[in-house]
């Protein structure tokens, strides 16, 4: 239920439908794809993933500028924040920041908001002033892999030493 | 007003309630085990620090695959090993386990496929030098059989 | 020794207390902050007080009425403390000072 | 008052030797008694029942260094643990362990208990100010605010008692409770008093004991789990072991004043054996409930610590003095 | 009770709380701007004992990493481990026999009851209050003795296998485990006249504290800290996983929103854990404890994963990248605590300190599992 | 000199020993007072205050006073000198600037004052001829307390009130602004 609504509300995202947006396709191919094929970078847009393979039921990859649009979708939903995290994509030289959310509530529904940025220039508006809760998340992220969040209130590291200057996770950090 | 004294009443109740269960434990015994001069037997499934198995004549099982080293996740393990002249399985040279960085996964153990490691009982190990946790399996061996 | 039948003697408890009130006396003049003249305040009662008392045990005709006194200077030195620190704080809250001679406006 | 001097001097030897013996078997005893409750043997390697204990650990403290944190008010840091020992010691000095033993028995005894207990407060005061730790300080205005706060249902609870005696004196408060046992304080029914309300009176009086000793369910001042160590923080060596010895000795006069004030003294119900042993009796089977209540319940916090003085045992024992005053003038 | 109060800047001190205090259970500082008696602001300062886990899964293999889990936790070890298996086992399509998912389920909650009861037995310490510390203590012995002659270890254990279990349980354990349900339920009775009933134990947690239903969704609290605001959220009633569907039990929640109504969810709560062991030992079916055909080497397909579970300290969550290499390409590691913790520089301000250490033992903290 | 029974205790009599008690006695007393008006730092001066009054309650002992002697230890000491170190705490958390006489000239000023009225009033003490005591003071409460409730009835009550004023009156002064 509260699935479709979310999908309803966040496909307002992506107006003018990119290919894979516009018809919203059920995703089970991960297993059969050829794994020798190379991986592209995902297009931008909504995807309704198998909850039973995946574990989460909607996965939107929005442009940076979209994520506090898309946020405030879900907080009107009233989701909860689980956490942010990115993921270092070297070979395409961009940075991914994974938002995942889920609901109190019977009716299930987890939804991932990501967003790809390049590497160089990792930038991403805060949503600390929408879930408070982000504030530590995004602090994290930002220390891992060197996405600035902008109009973060106190964005220094948290669990690394308060004067660490590198990004322990991304792919070409050696210890 | 009743509710005041309702509460200073049931208030009351509680902790003499509470220090009655505190006095009947009192005049129970102790269930403690005083360490150094008493001790509970380990588990047969206890986890130490490895040790290795020896076969009939005494010597290591190991056939030094290196399945154990490659299996540890802080490696822990190293090892090495001859194959003399005219026999089929290599013999164990040197058995260097490393506990100042193992974890107790039971890693090694689980990959053997030769029956060549268990884990030891021991858990009294304490000592100031790190060199002391640095210990040199197929000694032991000798020495358990010396 | 007569040294050591001071005790009996009405002159040392009045040299006494007039020692206290001089010393406070003195620090009510030379000290700068509030509490520091409050403590001498007390000690100008206590004076006064030890007074009371050594007459009361040599000269009165009766020997409750300076016990008596002094069990009033208590309690007015009690209400003077009461007053005078709430007195203090609240000036300290205005002025971040306990320095008398920080807190000029009082001068009108 | 001349003859007596000499018993004072020698009081207060022997109420050193008595406090510090005392401070260092309670520890045994505290340290025992939680063991047992908590299942556990406790010490029992150092000696035979582990009674050898005390006496090492006392070795130990005195053998450590005593230092001084850096920025700390020196004199007052070394002056407060003396001057919590002092008052604690001198408070022995008035208290009648029976009817011959007692080093200077005081036509005010009850009051010179109540004044040497103020001035106990003040070193813990001192030894929170003078650590120059923020921690220690919080523990000090704490431990403070609530001595002040408990000493006022205890005084009026013990005016109750005076009125009945109709005397400040420690020895003509337990002779007008001598008799059988019902003519002690805690039971209205034989005695002078005839309020029912007295065992209330005495819970009252113990409790606001636990907290003027600074004892669990009232230990603010120590509160480990937020203040770390409270006013002693700082503290260590001998510094640390007098306050320590203070803290016992405290909890040791507080126990005779409520032998004293409600349990009759040495007044002994079947008269076995001379009063003094019913006097000790009686106090360490109520230094035995310290123990035990310490390590039953939880701490409160100061607020409600302050509520219950305020608004339960301050007007309890109001009423009380005014209902026993009522039923003297009665009867 | 504690009401927020209008302060003065110039009024303030700062007061480090830890990281070597008593009451932060752990290496964990909170940097407190008081009033007195009360705090200002607070400033949660993390990553003291930080490990690097996540990084750590990038390195090594899947195996390898198994171990990981149970030192992000240790004193509910098995849940974190049981997050990881799944997601994998998700990931990678391996069977797992019904009766290693029966075990599983039994140990797990064994373990939520051990850590439970040391919550309790710190929690009260917390408070002041010693003993119920040692009696908690007492009981988890029981479990951990059943536990270690299970696995092998008694706090970080080992003992998920991608597909199954390490080892199998005898009927020595089944028995044991027999015996100490009625055994935790009569102390469980124990617990409840000595501490929950304690008149100042109450006036300590009731009101106190309190947490709105919106903070927690705000800052993602789980397990216990949302339950005792009136959440009904359980990851194992919400989103059923492994064999807990097959179970019946209640998912206690109360309303009070205070720290109170958190010890409550607690304590109810090993009493429901207590309810499933006991039909998991009624129902634990035959077989074997691995699956018959698993993959030599692990390595799951192209793809992002995830999977939570609801452990001791809350919802947990596993989120895995694969690139279908050896190695995991991303692993997330989402810890309850992490999120619990960081409601406290919010929540705490205008309360006691002795309130906000009672209201940070609520919390149910593992620090190495916050910091990772 | 005066009318006081004049007395010379040897040293290791009993009367002497009381006699070395007094004078140890004085010298708390005096030695409270100077630390108590000389001190740098507040909380010492309530120190020096505590010891001083300690002292004078000792010297209210020799007087034959244990009750009031009881009571300074109890009222001084427990409440007033508590209260004073309460609000140095309250007030002074951090001791910015020492405290010592204001200008040059004040100290030598304040201590000429001081001297000239200790020194009168002393000698006011010596040269006068005090009337001799007529009655005994045994140190009774009983005594205190009847004349308390029946001569100094009036003032005992009108003390109860200015307590109780005082307390209202501090509790509004220091009361925050709202």
């Amino acid at each position: 239920m509260i699935c479709e609504k979310t999908k309803l509300a966040l496909q307002t995202l992506f107006p003018k439908a990119a290919p894979t947006a516009s018809d919203v396709t059920i995703d089970t191919d991960a297993r059969e794809k050829d794994k020798k094929k190379k991986i592209e970078p995902r297009q931008n847009g909504l995807v309704e993933r198998d909850y039973a393979i995946h574990g989460y039921h909607l996965d939107a990859q929005v442009a940076a500028g979209q994520i506090i649009e898309a946020v405030t979708i879900l907080d009107e939903a009233e989701f909860f924040i689980e956490a942010i995290t990115g993921v270092d994509w070297i070979k395409d030289n961009q940075l991914e920041v994974v938002y995942d959310f889920c609901r109190y509530d019977f009716d299930l529904c987890r939804v991932v908001i990501r967003t790809r940025l390049d590497r160089n220039a990792a930038e991403v508006p805060t949503i600390t002033d929408i879930y408070a809760g982000a504030n530590w998340h995004e602090r994290e992220t930002h220390e891992f892999f060197g996405i600035k969040f902008l109009g973060h209130p106190n964005l220094i590291p948290l669990l690394l030493p308060e004067d660490a200057d590198f990004h322990p996770l991304l792919k070409d950090f050696k210890a | 007003m009743v509710a005041y004294f309702s509460e200073i009443f049931y208030g009351l109740i509680s902790l003499f309630q509470g220090m009655a269960i505190t006095f009947k434990e009192f005049i129970k015994p102790p269930v403690t085990v005083s360490y150094p001069y008493e001790t509970l037997p380990m588990c047969d499934r206890f986890r130490g620090h490895v040790e290795l198995i020896e076969n009939e004549d005494g010597k290591a099982n190991c056939v030094v695959c290196g399945l154990c080293a490659r299996a540890c996740p802080s490696g822990c393990i190293t090892l090495a090993g001859v194959k003399p002249e005219g026999e089929k399985k290599k013999v164990l040279t040197k058995y260097i386990l490393d506990f100042t960085r193992c974890s107790l996964c039971g890693s090694c153990v689980e990959s053997c496929n030769f029956n060549a490691l268990e884990f030891s009982k021991e858990y009294n190990l304490a000592s100031r030098r790190k060199e002391d946790f640095i210990f040199d399996l197929l000694g032991r061996l000798e020495d358990r059989n010396r | 020794m007569a040294i050591l039948g001071l005790y009996n003697n009405l002159n040392t408890y009045l040299i006494i207390g007039a020692l206290l009130f001089a010393m406070g006396i003195y620090g009510i003049v030379a000290r700068r902050t509030f509490i520091a003249m409050l403590i001498a305040a007390e000690m100008i009662l206590a004076g006064a007080a030890l007074n009371f008392m050594a007459f009361n045990r040599f000269t009165a005709p009766d020997p409750t009425t300076g016990q008596i006194f002094t069990l009033f200077i208590m309690a007015i030195a009690a209400a003077e403390a009461a007053i005078g620190l709430s007195i203090v704080i609240a000036i300290y809250r205005q002025y971040n000072s306990i320095d008398a001679e920080d807190v000029v406006e009082l001068k009108g | 008052m001349r003859l007596t001097l000499f018993n004072v001097v020698a009081a207060v030897i022997i109420a050193i030797a008595f406090a510090a013996v005392n401070a260092a078997y309670l520890v045994w005893a505290e340290r025992r008694g939680a063991a047992r409750i908590q299942r556990r043997p406790g010490p029992n390697i150092n000696g035979p029942f582990g009674l050898l204990q005390p006496p090492l650990d006392g070795i130990k403290l005195m053998a450590k260094q005593l230092t001084i944190p850096g920025g700390a008010d020196k004199v007052l840091f070394i002056a407060a643990p003396v001057l919590a020992m002092f008052p604690a010691i001198m408070s022995f000095v008035t208290i009648p362990f029976s009817e011959n033993i007692v080093a200077k028995n005081m036509n005010v005894g009850v009051l010179m208990i109540f004044a040497f207990a103020a001035l106990g407060s003040t070193s813990l005061l001192f030894a929170g100010w003078s650590s120059r730790n923020k921690y220690a300080m919080m523990a000090s205005i704490r431990a403070v605010s609530q001595t002040v706060a408990y000493e006022i249902p205890m005084l009026i609870t013990t005016i109750t008692v005076v009125m009945i005696a109709g005397s400040m004196d420690l020895m003509e408060i337990v002779h007008q409770q001598s008799g059988s046992f019902l003519h002690w304080n805690i039971f209205p029914l034989l005695g002078k008093s005839h309020n029912i309300l007295m065992p209330l009176s005495f819970l009252i009086f113990f409790t606001c004991t636990l907290a003027e000793t600074n004892r669990s369910p009232f230990d603010l001042g120590e509160a480990e789990s937020e203040l770390v160590a409270g006013f002693h923080t700082e503290y260590g060596s001998m510094g640390f072991g007098l306050f320590f010895m203070a803290e016992y000795a405290n909890i040791v006069i507080g126990s005779c004043m409520t032998t004293i004030l409600f349990l009759g003294g040495w007044g002994c119900p079947f008269g076995l054996f001379p009063g003094v042993w019913w006097f000790i009796l009686k106090l360490y089977l109520l230094i035995a409930t310290f123990i035990w209540i310490r390590w039953t319940f939880p701490r409160t916090t100061i607020y409600g610590l302050l509520n219950l003085s305020w608004k339960i045992l301050i007007p309890l024992s109001l009423f009380n003095l005014l209902l026993t005053a009522g039923l003297l003038k009665v009867f | 009770m504690s009401s927020p109060i209008e302060l003065q800047s110039d009024e303030t001190f700062i007061l480090n709380v830890g990281p070597q205090h008593p009451a932060t259970h752990g290496v964990l500082r909170v940097k407190m701007e008081m009033n007195g008696e009360y705090i200002v602001e607070a400033e949660t300062v993390i990553g003291y004992i930080h490990r690097m886990h996540e990084k750590m899964g990038e390195l090594k293999t899947y195996p390898q990493y198994l171990m990981n889990l149970s030192r992000m936790d240790y004193l509910g070890a098995l849940g974190y481990s049981h997050g990881h298996v799944l997601v994998v086992e998700k990931a990678a399509g391996i069977e797992v026999p019904e009766r290693a998912e029966y075990i599983r389920a039994i140990m797990v909650e064994l373990n939520r009851v051990a850590s439970h009861l040391f919550w309790f037995g710190a929690f009260v310490m917390d408070l002041g209050g010693f003993s119920p510390l040692m009696y908690a203590l007492q009981d988890r012995e029981h479990i951990l003795d059943m536990l270690e002659a299970v696995t092998g270890s008694r706090l970080t254990y080992c003992y998920f296998r991608y597909g199954g279990l390490y080892n199998d349980v005898d009927d020595q354990f089944i028995e044991s485990a027999r015996k100490f349900i009625p055994r935790m339920r009569k102390s469980l009775k124990k617990y409840h006249t000595l501490v929950t009933g304690n008149i100042i134990f109450r006036k300590r947690l009731e009101g106190v504290a309190p947490l709105s239903k919106e903070t927690c969704r705000k800052y993602g609290a789980s397990s216990a800290v949302a339950r005792g605001s009136g959440i009904n959220f359980d990851v194992r009633k919400n989103e059923p996983y492994s064999v807990y569907p097959e179970f019946d039990f209640d998912v206690p929640v109360y309303h009070g929103c205070d720290s109170l109504a958190r010890y409550n969810v607690r304590m109810d709560e090993i009493e429901q854990s207590l309810r499933i062991i006991e039909q998991g030992l009624d129902k634990l079916p035959g077989g074997p404890i691995m699956p018959k055909k698993k993959p030599k080497i692990i390595k799951p397909p192209v793809g992002d994963y995830y999977q939570a579970v609801e452990t001791a300290r809350g919802s947990f969550g596993v989120r895995l990248v694969s690139d279908g290499g050896k190695t995991p390409y991303r692993l997330k590691l989402r810890s309850p605590t992490y999120s619990n913790m960081h409601l406290f520089d919010e929540s705490c301000r205008g309360m006691l300190i002795s309130d906000a250490l009672a209201f940070m033992g609520s919390l149910d903290l593992v620090i190495p599992e916050i910091d990772r | 000199m005066n009318q006081n029974i004049a007395s010379h205790p040897e040293l290791f009599s009993v009367e002497g020993l009381v006699g070395v008690v007094f004078l140890i006695l004085i010298a708390i007393t005096l030695t409270g007072g100077i630390i108590a008006c000389n001190s740098n730092r507040v909380v010492r001066a309530v120190a020096g205050l505590i010891v001083c009054f300690v002292g004078v309650a000792g010297l209210y002992f020799f007087l034959n006073s244990p009750f009031i002697s009881m009571m300074q230890i109890l009222i001084y000491v427990g409440a007033i000198a508590v209260t004073i170190a309460f609000a140095v705490m309250l007030a002074a958390p951090e001791e910015k600037k020492k405290f010592g006489p204001t200008g040059p000239l004040e100290g030598p000023f304040a201590f000429a004052t001081a001297a000239l009225l200790a020194g009168g009033f002393s000698l006011l003490a010596l040269n006068t001829d005090w009337p001799v005591r007529q009655k005994i003071n045994d140190g009774s409460v009983e005594e205190i307390g009847i004349r308390l409730l029946t001569e100094h009835s009036m003032v005992f009550e009108l003390i109860s009130i200015v307590l109780l004023i005082a307390i209202l009156g501090a509790l509004v002064i220091a009361r925050r602004e709202e």
